[in-house]
């Protein structure tokens, strides 16, 4: 045996490390050049990203802002030698449009409910998204703005949202009261029941009569003047709250271990996920009037949203479901031996956490929901993609392709890409979660 | 020792019904079934009544009726004066065709892409990430009008193929030509197949190696277009000519197909054979000639019995002439299904590999398992089964998306059944529903694989 | 309640267009829509209502267009809708005339050397689906026992884009949509109009089955347009013919002047008079939306009056 | 086990036992499924008793307490609590579970509420206290189990034994004449151990009726007044402390409390 | 730290070192980006002899080991196993991966094969032995680990310490002449830790060259004939146990020793 025993008596200094494998040239060699497969796939990107570019760029590049039609862009461009098949963008198009391409056919001295409605629409979601960060308070108008939003958007008397809240706060009181005598479940329905019967049958004649009194009010747009992109955002928000509710009851409906309710939701929900969307619209542009009685007449953007609500909602259970899978059960068996009945374990316990769970997943929902909103431009509605086509039958603007889609593409790119970054954030935040 | 004295046997009370466990569950089901029925009621009695008010009695009488619009692409069969129920077949076949051609392209797509995320390489995998981030944040109809778009524009009309010194020229030695109506690659036919261009039979078949000629299915002696396939002589005797029989199988195909079927079994048990030899010497013996022989080899020998031959794209009058056309329609959505889903897959591919610990791979190779056996024997196993379900969501999302079809005018089942049939019959009840319930089955087949599959690899845990 | 009631009672008229064919309806930037045929929605507006404004249009597809019309979400629809007679019995729908009389043609490049459509066998067609067009253009290829390679598009745009690129070697519409699309190219002299019209296309507004009283508002307001044009009313002369009952009955009776026509038809007295000041009488309309000096460049050809050898007849304001 | 309870002397003077029963069970028989869980249980709980069931794992322990209050349903025999018989009617479901207080294993407070108000629930929601009265009740109780201070902080910020006692805490808000613990101490580390048992000790003092499904012998023979040894779903041997540990008459008895204390 | 492994009188007699050079590290330098994590690095290991590597977090002693087998590259100085220069040559590499055995804090072994399949995969494809012969040898390890019985079961249905061992007989498995340890128990449950270390010193008792990184300094007593005490990347005393233990020379040392042992 060699001698074991050894002490340092002094310790070493850290060294920097052999100069190849730091700085640019380490990195590089790290990460561009290690090994002559690595070396050859650099290569070929590099070079793919070169000719990309090169058929691009000068093609965006391109004078024309200020062009009032594709001739005018076309002379523009010969004036500077460009000819050919691409000589270059026209951009004309989009100085002339976009607007439109934004707000669709809202009436122009209106613009600002819209941006209000989505500005605002931000400050009711952060105490929800940003729970850490905001007050709690504002969770009050958190509540409020499911009733503000539409209001701004199709505006009209105030009395309607004002009588739609006024058919919750009557729910909520006979709830209140027949939970008192005759227990939760019976409570709920009396509640419910309360509710609709308020909504359908004595609303209408209350809001006339109000309104005949107080005509307060903002000036109505109708939906059909509803276009462009905030469509897209209009179905996509009012479609993903009201699925949320649906589809917190189908969620509990397809956990129960009662059979028919059971299988009632799972045959729901399968059915809504088997079809594709486009059906789904074109149930709602053709035969969503035959299913109503008689008479009744929604216009296609209601019609739509009704259905892409009712697509949201089978998505949306799958989402919480996972959510209520992710709780333990010890969170039932705490809620039941405390004397909490079903509904109050749901609200008090089960919900709030399991709706917490399934935020990046409802986020996601959201963002597939609202990239499948172009699909309306199929059945006629002028969302930005029906719109290109609308723009294309201007004498003026007829034969331009690329500029439209691509700024299309921009602005669903721009959109999505923040949210799915938000969802990921979420995601990590929650693997992290301290409480 | 305080004691509680039975309260008496009750008699059934009504409050029972919401109060008892044992009938609540029964109440709440009762009152739900009896509420949806009377959904299902009211929504029944409406349409009845509306379409009394519109004077359309429900039937589906139409589907029978002559359909009146051609179809460019079609995989059996079909003209204008088949039946509307025929079309929306052909469309069904047109879904399914798309789909399966999406999904096999996807994933291939996306497994590269997904791996290549991981590349070590900085810039590959940056790219990759511009790609996956490009297509799922665009919407799909976006990127299939788009991809429409491309191709018509970029790609040369087939006039530019014509004249002493053509603009364009066919790829890969005159086999191939590349033009904005879409792709016309060499066709596969037997010898059998051989007809002039007007589609006559040629009168001298070529020498022996003629081949089985089509099966028509459904074939009957009434059928004035089947009276060539009962002839026992005259030109092309035996032969089916176009609209003889439901469909037609091509025997050929069918013979060549088991051939190779075949051969794929035989290679197996080659496998097998190798797998066995290794257990018992521990030494792998090399296979892969041998297995690859058998399968190439009888196949090639059948093929070149049945008169095998390529047709090969050719330009004549307005158009490219023999061949296989695949329409831009076609290209468009199947690349742009592909892309958009491949941005998908490569997120669940990456995902998967992900999921597998690094610690699983350092153990292996501390085991001195070389990266190729290591991909194999550990990760990939265990990546599929985080992969695979999600996967065939996705392909069930495509399924779904090509729907989309529409947009660039593809005649899938949404194009036929549900666009032009509608459009001209009027018939919208009939046509939607029977449409989402073709759509509804696709899927539930799938979702049935998809839970066959999870049940089956389920990781065992304690 | 008829439509016309509720029309009224709700102060706009909703008429169904279609998302956007140049020269017969397209928005423009400030989302104003312009088109021939949304000029007669216009008109019928004006008529009801004093406004030529008070109009919602809503842009259907060839799919909805029907079921928007059936189900009651559009009064009428004036989307180059041809006339025919499933149309009119089986769908349940009233033409109330023709605002235009086409037919189905085809459009080939100069440089294809074709002259005629007889000549287009194995030919690629460009064609809109969800028209008459595609059942005409397979009756007709198979008439003349041809065969062709169909290319569905979905809007016209879109035909044209792929026409232009090469795609299809004929683009079929209706020849106004032909030299309405050609007009716009960057050299429309290069494509011609071959002279085969396969087909006749009488394109009109229709209302739904049953309401009589709505049909005829909306027939008479067609026809007030065509006789204004064969009577010499224009949007310049009207208010000042109208201002005064003239020596001309017939003038007298339209511009409510004379008689209750008006009444009769439950409008206004001067319904004729806001009609024809909304966009002028037929001529003008088409002459300032598709005719010779707009871009699109029609003559006037079958939709001449027929004082001057055209199908435009008016039955007369008596 | 641990004896870590044994720090002080246990004061018996309040710790009496009166005639009123407040649990009885007889000839109660479970199954899960075809599995014979509980056989013929017959179990007498006098008010103020209280009372340790020890027994191997899968013995029913935790199913034989979670019957009482409902959270499992029963096939055979009766249970009665607090004079009330569990039958599937939902009231009484419901009142038995407002008298009955359970603490569990993995504590199970709900982490998206304060301590404050995972204490003030079920108070609220289920007796209608008014709020202020149920959060100074609630402060009340946490001042016994001695963490006030951890009022407004989540459960997620708290150590497991105070986690725990918490748990305590919440369903003493409640006053319930009845306290079923399972297992309460099993998921803590041994420092946390000490003060949980503290906690229950203090309970048993003040005269709470309890049933304790424990491994901690050491707290069994300080405060229960009957250990009761099940095997197999079975009742096999039940006796006051020092008897059952000193003089064990069933062999399996004897066998698991060699196991258990052997070491 | 446990001293659980004093069970049992150690077997000291086949535990004798050769002449012959197991491992030879000379100057060997590591960095991780700028980051200098192992600073010249020497050290000899004889075949048969049992290393012990102790040292505060992070000090560098699992990249030590790491680097011994190639699992990480080291950028500096010269490394032998077995006679074979360790270079980027992928045949080496191969070579002295077959030669030493790994065994790591979290045991990875492949849960979607079972144990027997496990332990069968390297030799099978490595080392090209034929199946039935795999088998055996793995039968025969899984025998010395106590576990024969659990052969076809899959790794999520074993307790942590039977899957420490199936790991350490999955290794043993290739036959190896060197064995690294990295942590083996410290993911490990107390009443594991035992069965664990039993087969560890087993291992030692028939003569295996081991290098284990582990804080179970019972343990290194028992069985190690050196001890080496690394910090901030470098070796800071090596020893034999006795010396180490009893009589540490350095600082850094005898700080280590007085927090592990403190309590
Ligand atoms: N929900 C259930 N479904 C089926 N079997 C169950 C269920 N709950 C418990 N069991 C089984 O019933 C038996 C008794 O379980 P129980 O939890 O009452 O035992 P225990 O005595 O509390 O054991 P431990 O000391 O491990 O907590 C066990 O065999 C268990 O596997
Ligand atoms: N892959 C890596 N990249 C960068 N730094 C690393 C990497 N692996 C380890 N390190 C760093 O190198 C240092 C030494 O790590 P090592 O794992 O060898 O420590 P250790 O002595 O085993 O500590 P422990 O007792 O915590 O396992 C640590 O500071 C660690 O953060
Ligand atoms: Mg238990
Ligand atoms: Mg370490």
């Amino acid at each position: 045996m060699s001698e074991v025993s050894y002490v340092r008596t002094e310790m070493l200094p850290e060294r920097e490390p052999p100069a190849t494998t730091i700085g640019v040239i380490g990195w590089m060699r790290e990460n561009l050049f290690s090994g002559w497969f690595n070396t050859a796939l650099t290569i070929v990107s590099l070079t793919f990203v070169v000719m990309l570019l090169n058929a691009i760029l000068p093609w965006i590049f391109s004078p024309t802002w200020y062009a009032t039609s594709l001739g005018e862009c076309r002379d523009i461009l010969r004036g500077m030698g460009r000819e050919g098949h691409y000589p270059g963008a026209c951009w004309g198009v989009i100085r002339d449009r976009w607007v439109q391409l934004l707000f669709g056919f809202y009436p122009s001295e209106l613009y600002w409910r819209p941006i209000m409605a989505f500005l605002l629409l931000g400050v009711a979601l952060a105490p929800v998204l940003f729970s850490d960060r905001v007050p709690r308070k504002l969770l009050w108008f958190s509540a409020v703005y499911p009733f503000l939003f539409p209001w701004l958007l199709w505006g009209g008397p105030i009395w309607g949202p004002l009588m739609v809240i006024a058919g919750f706060v009557i729910g909520w009181f006979v709830y209140r009261a027949a939970d008192k005598r005759a227990g939760g479940l019976a409570g709920i329905i009396a509640g419910v029941l309360a509710a609709v019967i308020w909504w359908l049958l004595v609303s209408g004649y209350v809001i006339d009569g109000v309104s005949a009194v107080l005509p307060i009010g903002i000036e109505a747009v109708q939906s059909r003047n509803f276009g462009g992109f905030m469509l897209s955002v209009t179905i996509g928000v009012v479609a993903i709250a009201c699925s949320l509710p649906i589809g917190v009851v189908l969620a509990l409906g397809r956990q129960s271990d009662l059979l028919i309710v059971k299988a009632l939701c799972v045959g729901f929900i399968e059915f809504i996920r088997g079809v594709p969307l486009i059906t789904l619209l074109f149930v709602a542009s053709t035969l969503l009037n035959i299913f109503m009685p008689p008479g009744t007449n929604f216009d296609i953007i209601l019609r739509v949203i009704i259905m892409a609500t009712l697509f949201a909602s089978a998505y949306m259970a799958e989402v919480i479901r996972g959510g209520l899978a992710a709780l333990p059960q010890g969170q039932y068996e705490g809620a039941d031996s405390l004397g909490l009945d079903y509904w109050q374990a749901q609200r008090l316990v089960i919900m709030p956490q399991a709706l917490k769970i399934s935020i990046p997943g409802i986020v996601s929902t959201f963002i597939g929901l609202f990239k499948d909103t172009t699909l309306v431009s199929i059945i006629g509605l002028l969302d930005p993609l029906g719109l290109s086509n609308s723009i294309r039958a201007d004498a003026a603007w007829n034969g331009i392709v690329w500029e439209i889609y691509g700024f299309i593409a921009l602005l669903f790119f721009a959109f999505c890409f923040a949210m799915s970054r938000y969802s990921m954030y979420l995601e990590r935040k929650l693997n992290t979660g301290h409480h | 020792m305080a004691t509680v004295s039975d309260p008496p046997k009750e008699a059934f009370r009504l409050s029972q019904l919401i109060y008892d466990t044992r009938y609540r569950s029964m109440t709440i089901q009762i009152v739900a079934l009896i509420g949806f029925l009377v959904l299902i009621g009211w929504l029944i009695s409406n349409t009845a009544q509306n379409l009394a008010d519109l004077g359309k009695e429900p039937s589906f009488q139409f589907m029978g009726e002559a359909a009146g619009y051609d179809i460019n692409q079609r995989l059996i069969d079909y003209n204008n004066q088949d039946s509307h129920l025929r079309a929306a077949f052909v469309g069904i076949l047109n879904t399914l065709l798309v789909a399966v051609m999406g999904c096999a392209t996807a994933t291939i797509l996306g497994v590269i892409i997904g791996v290549l995320r991981l590349s070590k390489n900085w810039l590959v995998g940056r790219l990759m990430t511009v790609y996956v981030e490009i297509f799922r944040n665009v919407p799909v109809l976006l990127w299939i009008v788009f991809i429409m778009a491309i191709l018509i524009e970029t790609l040369p009309a087939p006039r530019d193929f014509r004249g002493d010194d053509p603009v364009a020229s066919m790829k890969l030695f005159d086999t191939v030509a590349i033009t904005n109506r879409g792709v016309y690659i060499p066709d596969p036919l037997f010898g059998a197949d051989a007809k002039d261009d007007k589609g006559a039979f040629l009168d001298e078949p070529v020498g022996w190696r003629v081949g089985l000629g089509d099966y028509p299915v459904g074939a009957s002696r009434d059928n004035p277009s089947c009276e060539r396939y009962y002839a026992t002589e005259g030109p092309g005797a035996g032969e089916p000519a176009a609209g003889c029989g439901t469909f037609q199988i091509s025997l050929d195909l069918l013979l060549a197909l088991a051939v190779l079927i075949a051969g794929l079994y035989a290679s197996h048990r080659i496998k097998r054979r190798a797998d066995r030899i290794q257990n018992a010497t521990g030494v792998r013996p090399v296979t892969w000639y041998l297995r690859l022989g058998v399968v190439i080899l009888p196949f090639a020998i059948t093929l070149w019995a049945l008169g095998f031959y390529f047709a090969f794209p050719e330009l004549r009058g307005f158009n490219f002439q023999g061949g296989t056309h695949m329409r831009n329609s076609l290209i468009a959505l199947w690349l742009a299904l592909s892309l958009y889903t491949a941005a998908f897959i490569a997120e669940i591919v990456r995902a998967g590999i992900l999921a597998i610990s690094h610690g699983q791979t350092e153990a292996a190779s501390a085991l001195g398992l070389r990266p190729k056996r290591i991909m194999n024997l550990v990760i990939l196993p265990q990546a599929l089964r985080v992969i695979i379900p999600p996967l065939i969501s996705n392909y069930l999302n495509l399924t779904k998306n090509s729907s989309l079809a529409i947009a660039v005018g593809y005649m899938d089942i949404t194009g036929t059944l549900m666009g032009i049939t509608l459009n001209q019959t009027g018939r919208e009840l009939e046509t939607v529903l029977l449409g989402m319930l073709i759509y509804l089955t696709i899927s539930l087949i799938i979702s049935a694989v998809m839970n066959w599959y999870n049940n089956s690899v389920k990781l065992v845990e304690r | 309640a008829g439509t016309l009631d509720d029309v009224k009672a709700r102060g706009k008229l909703n008429c169904g267009v279609t998302t956007g064919l140049v020269g017969f309806a397209a928005p423009d930037a400030n989302g104003e829509w312009h088109g021939f045929d949304v000029a007669v929605c216009r008109a019928m507006a004006a008529a009801i209502l004093g406004d030529p404004k008070a109009v919602e249009f809503v842009p259907t597809t060839g799919k909805t267009r029907f079921t928007a019309l059936a189900s009651g979400e559009v009064d009428v629809l004036a989307r180059n809708t041809t006339w025919t007679l499933s149309r009119d019995v089986d769908l349940k729908f009233t033409f109330v005339g023709v605002n235009y009389y086409d037919g189905q043609g085809f459009m080939v490049p100069k440089a294809l050397g074709v002259s005629s459509a007889k000549e287009l066998d194995g030919a690629t067609v460009c064609i809109q689906t969800g028209t008459t067009t595609e059942l005409n253009l397979a009756d007709y290829f198979r008439k003349n026992n041809i065969s062709y390679e169909p290319v569905p598009i979905e809007t016209n745009a879109e035909g044209q884009q792929q026409y232009l690129a090469g795609a299809c070697d004929t683009y079929t519409t209706d020849a106004s949509g032909l030299a309405a699309t050609r007009a716009t190219f960057e050299n429309p002299a290069d494509h011609v109009v071959l002279p085969e019209i396969v087909s006749k296309e009488p394109l009109g507004p229709l209302v739904r089955h049953g309401d009589d009283e709505w049909g005829d508002v909306a027939r008479w307001t067609l026809n007030a347009l065509i006789a204004a044009e064969e009577l010499g009313i224009t949007s310049a002369n009207v208010k000042e013919m109208a201002s005064a009952a003239g020596n001309n009955p017939e003038i007298n009776r339209l511009l409510g002047t004379e008689g209750n026509l008006g009444e009769m038809l439950g409008l206004s007295a001067d319904w004729a008079v806001n009609a024809i000041s909304a966009g002028g009488n037929y001529g003008e309309i088409f002459a300032r939306n598709i005719g010779e000096n707009t871009p699109i460049g029609l003559s006037r050809g079958l939709n001449a009056q027929w004082t001057d050898g055209g199908l435009l007849y008016s039955p007369p304001f008596r | 086990m641990s004896e870590l309870a044994m720090g002080r002397e246990v004061d018996r003077s309040k710790m009496t036992v009166s005639d009123e029963v407040a649990v009885e069970i007889t000839n109660m028989n479970k199954w899960f499924g075809t599995f014979h869980v509980l056989r013929d249980i017959n179990l007498t709980v006098q008010r103020g008793e209280r009372i340790v069931i020890a027994g191997p794992s899968g013995s029913g322990k935790s199913t034989l307490i979670r019957c009482i209050n409902a959270l499992e349903e029963h096939q055979q025999g009766r249970i009665v609590v607090d004079g009330t018989v569990l039958s599937s009617d939902l009231k009484n479901i419901d009142k038995i579970r407002s008298e009955v207080g359970m603490v569990f294993q993995h504590f199970n407070l709900f982490p998206h509420l304060t301590i404050l108000e995972n204490c003030t629930l079920a108070p609220i929601w289920v007796r209608k206290t008014p709020k202020r009265e149920a959060e100074e009740t609630a402060m009340h109780f946490l001042e016994k189990v001695k963490i006030p201070e951890q009022a407004d902080k989540y459960p997620g910020q708290l150590s497991g034994g105070q986690q725990q006692r918490v748990a305590i805490a919440r369903s003493l808000c409640m006053r319930p004449r009845i306290m079923l613990f399972d297992e309460p101490t099993s998921a803590l580390d041994p420092e946390m151990i000490k003060e949980v048992l503290d906690t229950m000790i203090q309970l048993a003092e003040e005269g709470m009726t309890m049933l304790c499904v424990t491994h901690e012998m050491g707290f069994a023979r300080q405060v229960a007044n009957r250990v009761i040894f099940m095997d197999q779903g079975q009742i096999v041997e039940q006796n006051e402390p020092e008897e059952f540990f000193n003089n064990p008459q069933s062999e399996r008895t004897k066998l698991f409390l060699s196991q258990i204390l052997g070491h």
